[in-house]
């Protein structure tokens, strides 16, 4: 009854069974997972993402700095430097299981197209001819 | 599986085929298909149908591969005595991703290049007309000359004529499916389209129609396009820019006909001169610019009938028969009932309201109320009887004595008896 | 816990495929409140000045950074917390040799001072709505207006959702102190929390110092 | 033929399978068991249908002829909107829903969903909110809006009434049931694999589930913000779609078509998936192309988030937008169209099988492929401009819905009724049914094409004579009336089948997945033992080292108890929570305001609701979902 044209059955590493029924979920290092952080870490990461904040409030008091073409790309920067460092860290998204990543990433893709895209939609940039 | 029930199977198709010929050979008849898109009278039209020609060809035929194909394999294998285990083939499958690409390709380049050929601005020398939706009836303005219709829109044919549209309320969409595509009316944004219609169809009447869901009587808020040729456009714009043409005539008992007196005809019935419905009182009131002749309008006997509205007078509003209404009571009338709340009668300072569509020409106008019903006797006393139960949600009120207001729920506040309509009835059928 | 096919917590995918959807709620907020930026028909506006016509009433820029960038902080500090928090429960079974280890490694503690910093931050949020009101913008009153109390009115509402959680937590240690077992709630939460966080990160730039 | 149907272990089905162990009213209201939630979604899920399909008959009827007046312009209007609505989100959704609970589990292997609780709560929501929303057709105070809603025409302005009150909270409200099934499902599929069952591995409805529940958790937010920004507009005031205050009509046109057309896959992509599961078994082949199978639903649903303001081309986007947004929806042919090849090549060289099941299957190939055929003609944006809002669109959209998915729908009933209730349905009324659908849903649907180009909109409650479309109005309302019959020929089959069908078996079609693998219907706790799979055919893929490592699972009708097997209590909290939560919803419009004819929110209804609903929230969350374990 074999099936000679039945692939080999591929077991993708990422899906390697951990002994069904376990408990194990909670606390298992999955072949994907770094260690997590530590209260060191965490410490300089909060320092970071204040002094961050800390610059973007500052630039914002610049007149000079405001009225450039810099003011909005810089803050932009650094909201998403601040965005990417607490996902990272302290969402242990760097350090969890790719499927997080997947469940979290694609989403915010299809979210920061959709707003710029919403911005060409209803900003200058939709070219009308008329 | 029996052959027989294959065959039942292929039937509808072959049916529809077939209904598909026939009727891309009648398609000739402006009368049989009135609102046809596929015999387009501008260059806006043709730029879509060959497009459009392009999508149903190969549509055509990506319809037929498919169905041949699926028909093929249910018939070739339909008994099958041992299934053949496949699991797929790159090379075909790589073939079947490609031909569709490619399919697209011959739609996608011509679709661009119509996208900006139709979008592009349209020429200085154009004749503008800015289209407002009201819910739910069209106001057409033309800046160049001043004039203000409703409902019936003239175009010189061979001059561009480019709109700019915009909404009073909620969304609306202008469509006249003979001359091509369709525009949102948007509020907080103008939009805009321009074609220029065929010289040959002077002068000839097309429907238009809202196309976008617009309340209560988006089915009733149509409008009519006459085109006609410059001369005559130019003796229409004349016509329409005067203001309102009343010949208060000498003065007349009052009116009292006979029961057996069937209505008034339809001033239009007879066109020109106008018909009065019953001889015009003299009291005088009319202070109007007399003795203009009307300029161009639609002959109302050349009519189409699919340009005519179809539908009934409703049952439920009787009207007195055999009155006999007085133009000028029936401006009296007209001034009191509060109609110039929201009319506009040119000419006559005191009407000047912009709730509902200009009245100062209403005579030369085919169609009431958004293209629902002929602007005939029968169909105007019953309107201003009560427009809400003519046409369902109208923003015109219900303004016959003892009439039910279905909006209100309750009887009409304003109250005008049958012989006060006829006589406004009368005096509308004076503005020319 | 049943055997998974991940090997990882049905609640924690969960979560995190909730989180992806709140990305698509927030984008649609912040979307709008950009679309309509700089529409508004009438005062007050977000950065510049108004008089009204009809009035003569001068209306100021409403957005006082300042104190933003107060409850900003304070919010970011929150986060702090709730890793801490969150260590500390998982680390329950690590035992303690300092004053300073039990101090960091006190569950109940950090609980409390994320619940707290997230309290504070409402309070922010209740004074600058009020202090708006009173100077004139109401969510009624213009699409400025409208945009902007809905967008962080959604986010105070996800921050309170979430002072609630923490307290039902904080509840739960003080009952009968979080186990190992609650580890994949608190990590529930804290995810949850983290992402208020980060949408805040998002709001302060875009809404508040853009201008 | 060199696979073979597993000789089932078990002789007496009635009783195999069969075991219930719960009966009543009282086990349907507390049960969280996917498969009973599963059926309730359909029987609840059929209703609506009929609901939805006699409102289409009412409107066919109007429309028979040139100025009919069946109904009313204010009824016709409340009959399209409640029609569309009904059938999109009462109907399709939930029947996909059905199979989603039903199947899923069974397919990948699992026990229950993951969240069994959660997954009742969602029914409960549908069911409270259908009721909701469909309850005001009676009293001719139902939504009028159109089924999507475009503002300004429904903030409180152009409709001062109760009517879009009922459509804004309902649609918030199956929101919340819409996205908690969705959460459901991902964790489901992701985590609850059997043993050995990779994704690639997945049975393809699965798979089409699986993309369905990302559209679904990305979609429904943003339609969510849109009906709070129109919620907030009509009850509190604000400004989002006020003209005068500078608000833009287009902003609720984009969110709503950023939903909706993902939404339009969300309703089709079961189906697909439901026939690319019935055409392998009746084929009795390996589906062709598997993968490319897979990831042109993955590229479908993906493609499908950048292509929203097709529906918007007649607004006057410009021709940059407009070009972006015609490209991006031409190229979902590619993806679709590989489905539709790979389903013919799948056919090809099979042993085919014409059960009622395989011909709603080759049915949908053949009429969504006309669908698919009339959106590419949509998606060029001047042609578009001739037929958007006329019944060109109408036609499009039920090919792609009637043909697609309904058509899909209807073959997966005839396919998994007797995994369902044991038994199998009549071929005979099935193929009666079948032929009627297919003939009268031509006729109904394809004068359509003709009415729309030949110049007739939509929407409109009645036309004149003489416009040249009354031969095919005529045509489409007989087409209609047909239709009713054959879903009259349908219900009775399904009906009279569930008493007196013929008894199935666990696997009466030869199917491959795993699901066919468990007595019909399934024991409480699906699988004995949990599967190991091997192959993505695993009741085909039987091999020699198999014997002694069986993946099949036939056990006697035992109960739960007697086999070892822990299952979740039953709770009532769930549905609690979901009254609690629609009682909240309804204080917005408990009580009429006198002065606009509109609603006015109650708050004390709404504090009673909110404390229900977060009462019996903590109460669920805080109570244990099954026994402790004791032994494994
Ligand atoms: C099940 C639901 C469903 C599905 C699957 C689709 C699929 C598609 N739809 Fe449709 N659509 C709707 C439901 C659906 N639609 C609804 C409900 C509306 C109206 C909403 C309303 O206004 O009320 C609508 C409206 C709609 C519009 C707006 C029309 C308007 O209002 O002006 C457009 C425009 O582009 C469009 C396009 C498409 C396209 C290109 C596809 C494609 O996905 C189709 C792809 C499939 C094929 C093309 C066939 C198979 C492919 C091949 C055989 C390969 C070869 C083919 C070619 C090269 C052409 N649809
Ligand atoms: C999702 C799927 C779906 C389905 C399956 C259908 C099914 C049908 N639709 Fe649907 N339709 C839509 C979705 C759908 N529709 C949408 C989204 C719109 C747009 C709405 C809008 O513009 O806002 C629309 C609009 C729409 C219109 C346009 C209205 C207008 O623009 O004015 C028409 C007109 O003919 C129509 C007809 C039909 C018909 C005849 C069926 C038939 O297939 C129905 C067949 C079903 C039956 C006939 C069931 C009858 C059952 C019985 C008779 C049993 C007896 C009953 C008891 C014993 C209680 N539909
Ligand atoms: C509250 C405003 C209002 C009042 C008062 C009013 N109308 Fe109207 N009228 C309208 C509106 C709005 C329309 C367009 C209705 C439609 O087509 O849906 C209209 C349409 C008409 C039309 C048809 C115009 C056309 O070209 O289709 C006539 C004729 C008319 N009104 C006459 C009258 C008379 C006579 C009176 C007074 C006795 C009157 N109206 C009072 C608002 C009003
Ligand atoms: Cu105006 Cu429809
Ligand atoms: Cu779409």
């Amino acid at each position: 009854m074999a099936d000679p044209h039945t692939p080999a059955p591929v077991i993708d590493p990422s899906h390697a069974l951990p002994p069904a029924g376990e408990s194990t979920a909670g606390h298992a290092h999955h072949p994907d997972e770094k260690p997590h952080p530590t209260w060191k870490q965490y410490k300089w990461v909060a320092l970071i993402l204040a002094v961050i904040t800390i610059a973007e409030v500052w630039i914002y008091y610049i007149p000079a700095f405001v009225a450039s073409r810099l003011f909005v790309p810089s803050l932009l920067i650094m909201s998403a430097i601040k965005f990417a460092i607490v996902v990272m860290f302290y969402m242990h998204l760097r350090y969890d299981h790719k499927l997080f990543r997947v469940l979290f990433t694609g989403p915010l893709i299809i979210a920061i197209t959709s707003v710029i895209a919403l911005m060409f939609l209803f900003g200058q940039v939709a070219l009308r001819l008329q | 599986m029996k052959g027989s029930s294959r065959l039942r199977r292929l039937l509808p198709y072959l049916a529809f085929t077939a209904l598909a010929l026939t009727l891309v050979a009648c398609t000739g008849e402006t009368t049989q298909y009135p609102n046809s898109t596929f015999e387009p009278k501008t260059e806006l039209g043709r730029a879509i149908d060959d497009l459009w020609d392009i999508l149903l060809l190969l549509g055509t035929i990506v319809f037929v591969l498919v169905e041949l194909a699926l028909a093929f394999v249910v018939w070739k294998y339909r008994n099958n005595k041992e299934a053949k285990h496949t699991h797929g083939n790159t090379k075909l499958e790589i073939l079947w991703t490609m031909i569709p690409a490619v399919i697209l390709v011959f739609i996608a380049v011509p679709t661009v290049r119509t996208i900006f050929e139709t979008q592009a601005p349209a020429p200085g020398d154009a004749l503008k007309v800015d289209v407002i939706g009201h819910q739910w009836w069209w106001e057409f303005r033309y800046p160049e000359y001043g004039v203000t219709t409703a409902n019936e829109l003239y175009l010189p044919v061979g001059r561009t004529v480019s709109f700019s549209l915009t909404t009073k309320d909620v969304i609306h969409s202008f469509w006249i499916p003979q001359m091509g595509a369709k525009r949102d009316l948007i509020a907080n944004r103008t939009n805009y389209i321009w074609f220029t219609p065929d010289t040959a169809i002077a002068p000839s009447v097309w429907n238009g129609f809202c196309t976008e869901y617009c309340g209560t009587s988006h089915a009733f808020m149509r409008f009519r396009v006459f085109t006609v040729t410059p001369e005559q456009f130019e003796s229409w714009v004349a016509g329409q820019k005067a203001t309102a043409a009343f010949n208060a005539g000498p003065a007349a008992p009052a009116p009292s006909a006979p029961d057996s007196q069937p209505p008034a005809a339809s001033p239009l019935d007879t066109n020109p001169p106008a018909q009065p419905i019953g001889p015009p009182t003299g009291t005088g009131t009319a202070q109007l610019a007399g003795g203009v002749a009307p300029g161009y309008f639609f002959p109302h006997e050349s009519m189409p009938e699919y340009a005519v509205p179809q539908r009934p007078l409703p049952a439920n509003i009787s009207f007195t028969r055999g009155l006999t209404g007085d133009p000028a009571r029936g401006q009296t009338a007209f001034m009191l009932g509060g109609c110039i709340g929201c009319h506009t009668v040119r000419g006559n300072p005191m009407a000047a309201g912009t709730i509902g569509p200009d009245l100062t020409h209403f005579a030369t106008r085919h169609t009431l109320a958004g293209g629902t019903y002929p602007n005939t006797t029968d169909y105007l006393a019953r309107w201003i009887k009560n427009a809400r139960v003519m046409k369902p949600g109208s923003i015109m009120p219900t303004l016959g004595k003892g009439e039910y207001d279905p909006v209100l729920k309750r009887t009409a506040p304003v109250s005008l008896d049958d012989q006060q309509i006829a006589d406004i009835v009368a005096y509308l059928q004076q503005l020319r | 816990m049943h055997y998974t096919a991940t090997g990882l917590d049905n609640r924690k995918i969960a979560i995190w495929a909730f989180i992806g959807s709140e990305c698509m709620l927030f984008m649609s907020l912040i979307s709008t409140y950009l679309i309509y930026k700089g529409k508004s028909v009438v005062g007050p506006f977000p950065h510049e000045a108004w008089t009204d016509p009809m009035t003569g009433r001068v209306f100021h820029g409403i957005l006082d950074i300042p104190v933003t960038s107060a409850s900003t902080f304070v919010l970011l500090m929150s986060s702090l917390f709730m890793v801490l928090a969150l260590a500390a429960v998982q680390n329950k079974h690590v035992p303690k040799h300092t004053t300073g280890d039990r101090i960091l490694g006190s569950s109940r503690l950090w609980l409390f001072m994320t619940a707290l910093a997230g309290t504070t931050f409402l309070g922010f949020q209740a004074f600058e709505f009020t202090s708006f009101v009173h100077e004139g913008l109401t969510i009624r009153r213009n699409l400025f207006g409208s945009t902007f109390f809905t967008l962080t009115g959604f986010h105070g509402a996800h921050v309170t959702a979430g002072v609630l959680w923490l307290l039902t937590l904080l509840a739960i240690d003080f009952k009968r102190g979080l186990t190992a077992a609650d580890e994949m709630v608190v990590d529930m939460c804290a995810l949850y929390w983290h992402f208020v966080d980060v949408v805040w990160i998002a709001i302060f730039t875009l809404i508040y110092l853009i201008r | 033929m060199t696979t073979a149907a597993i000789t089932p272990h078990v002789t007496d089905y009635k009783t195999a399978g069969a075991y219930t162990g719960q009966k009543g009213i009282w086990s349907w209201l507390t049960t969280v068991d996917h498969k009973r939630i599963g059926k309730l979604y359909l029987f609840t899920a059929l209703f609506f249908f009929m609901v939805g399909g006699l409102e289409a008959v009412v409107i066919r009827a109007q429309l028979g002829g040139p100025n009919r007046s069946l109904v009313s312009a204010e009824f016709y209007n409340q009959l399209f909107t409640m029609h569309g609505t009904t059938m999109v989100f009462l109907a399709i959704m939930p029947l996909s829903a059905a199979f989603f609970n039903f199947l899923i589990p069974l397919q990948i292997g699992a026990r229950d969903v993951a969240f069994p609780r959660l997954n009742a709560f969602s029914y409960w929501v549908y069911l409270f909110g259908g009721i909701f929303i469909t309850v005001p057709i009676f009293f001719a105070l139902a939504p009028n809006g159109g089924w999507f809603g475009y503002t300004p025409l429904t903030t409180k302005a152009y409709s001062p009434g109760i009517n879009i009150d009922f459509w804004v909270i309902g649609l918030l409200i199956l929101g919340v049931s819409s996205l908690a099934a969705a959460f459901n499902f991902l964790t489901t599929i992701i985590n609850l694999r059997a043993p050995g069952m990779t994704l690639m591995r997945m049975p393809m409805f699965t798979w089409m589930s699986f993309v369905v529940q990302f559209l679904l958790v990305l979609a429904f937010p943003v339609i969510t913000i849109a009906l709070v920004f129109l919620l907030f507009d009509r009850f509190f005031g604000t400004n989002f779609y006020t003209v005068t205050a500078g608000g833009d009509p287009l902003l609720w046109q984009h969110l709503f078509w950023i939903f909706g057309h993902p939404e339009v896959y969300i309703l089709v992509l079961p189906a697909f998936g439901l026939v690319s599961e019935l055409l392998p078994t009746y084929s009795q082949k390996p589906l062709f192309g598997y993968a490319v199978v897979v990831y042109s639903g993955i590229l479908i649903g993906f493609l499908g988030f950048g292509v929203w303001a097709h529906h918007m081309f007649a607004v006057g986007m410009g021709p940059v937008a407009d070009t972006v947004f015609s490209l991006t929806t031409m190229l979902i042919a590619i993806p679709t169209g590989v489905k539709i090849f790979n389903w013919i090549a799948t056919v090809a060289q099979g042993k085919l099988k014409f059960t009622t099941a395989m011909l709603f299957a080759l049915g949908l190939i053949s009429l969504f492929t006309i669908g698919g055929i009339s959106g590419i003609m949509h998606s060029s944006p001047p042609a578009n401009l001739q037929q958007t809002d006329t019944y060109f669109i109408v036609a499009h959209f039920h090919y792609v819905l009637f043909g697609g998915s309904i058509m899909g729908i209807f073959g997966g009933i005839y396919h998994y009724f007797p995994k369902m209730f044991g038994r199998l349905m009549h071929e005979g009324l099935g193929k009666i049914h079948f032929w009627l659908t297919f003939i009268a849903m031509n006729l109904t649907f394809f004068p359509m094409h003709y009415a729309g180009l030949l110049g007739m909109p939509r929407r409109i409650y009645t036309y004149d004579a003489n416009q040249g479309w009354d031969l095919f109005n005529a045509i489409s309302t007989g087409g209609a009336y047909l239709l009713g019959v054959a879903i009259i020929v349908f219900i009775w089959n399904f009906l009279s089948s569930m008493k007196r069908g013929a008894i199935a078996g666990p696997n009466p079609w030869n199917a491959p997945t795993l699901e066919w693998s468990i007595p019909s219907p399934p024991p409480e706790y699906n699988f004995a033992q949990t599967p190991e799979v091997h192959s993505r055919y695993p009741m085909w893929d039987q091999r020699a080292s198999d014997v002694d490592h069986p993946k099949v699972n036939l056990t006697e009708g035992k109960s739960p108890e007697q086999m070892g097997i822990i299952m979740p209590y039953n709770t009532i909290k769930p549905l609690v929570v979901a009254l609690g939560l629609v009682v909240m919803f309804s204080g917005l419009i408990a009580s009429r305001d006198p002065a606009t004819g509109g609603s006015k929110p109650v708050l004390w209804v709404m504090f009673a609701g909110a404390a229900v609903m977060i009462g019996a929230l903590y109460s669920w969350l805080l109570s244990p979902l099954e026994p402790e374990h004791h032994a494994h």
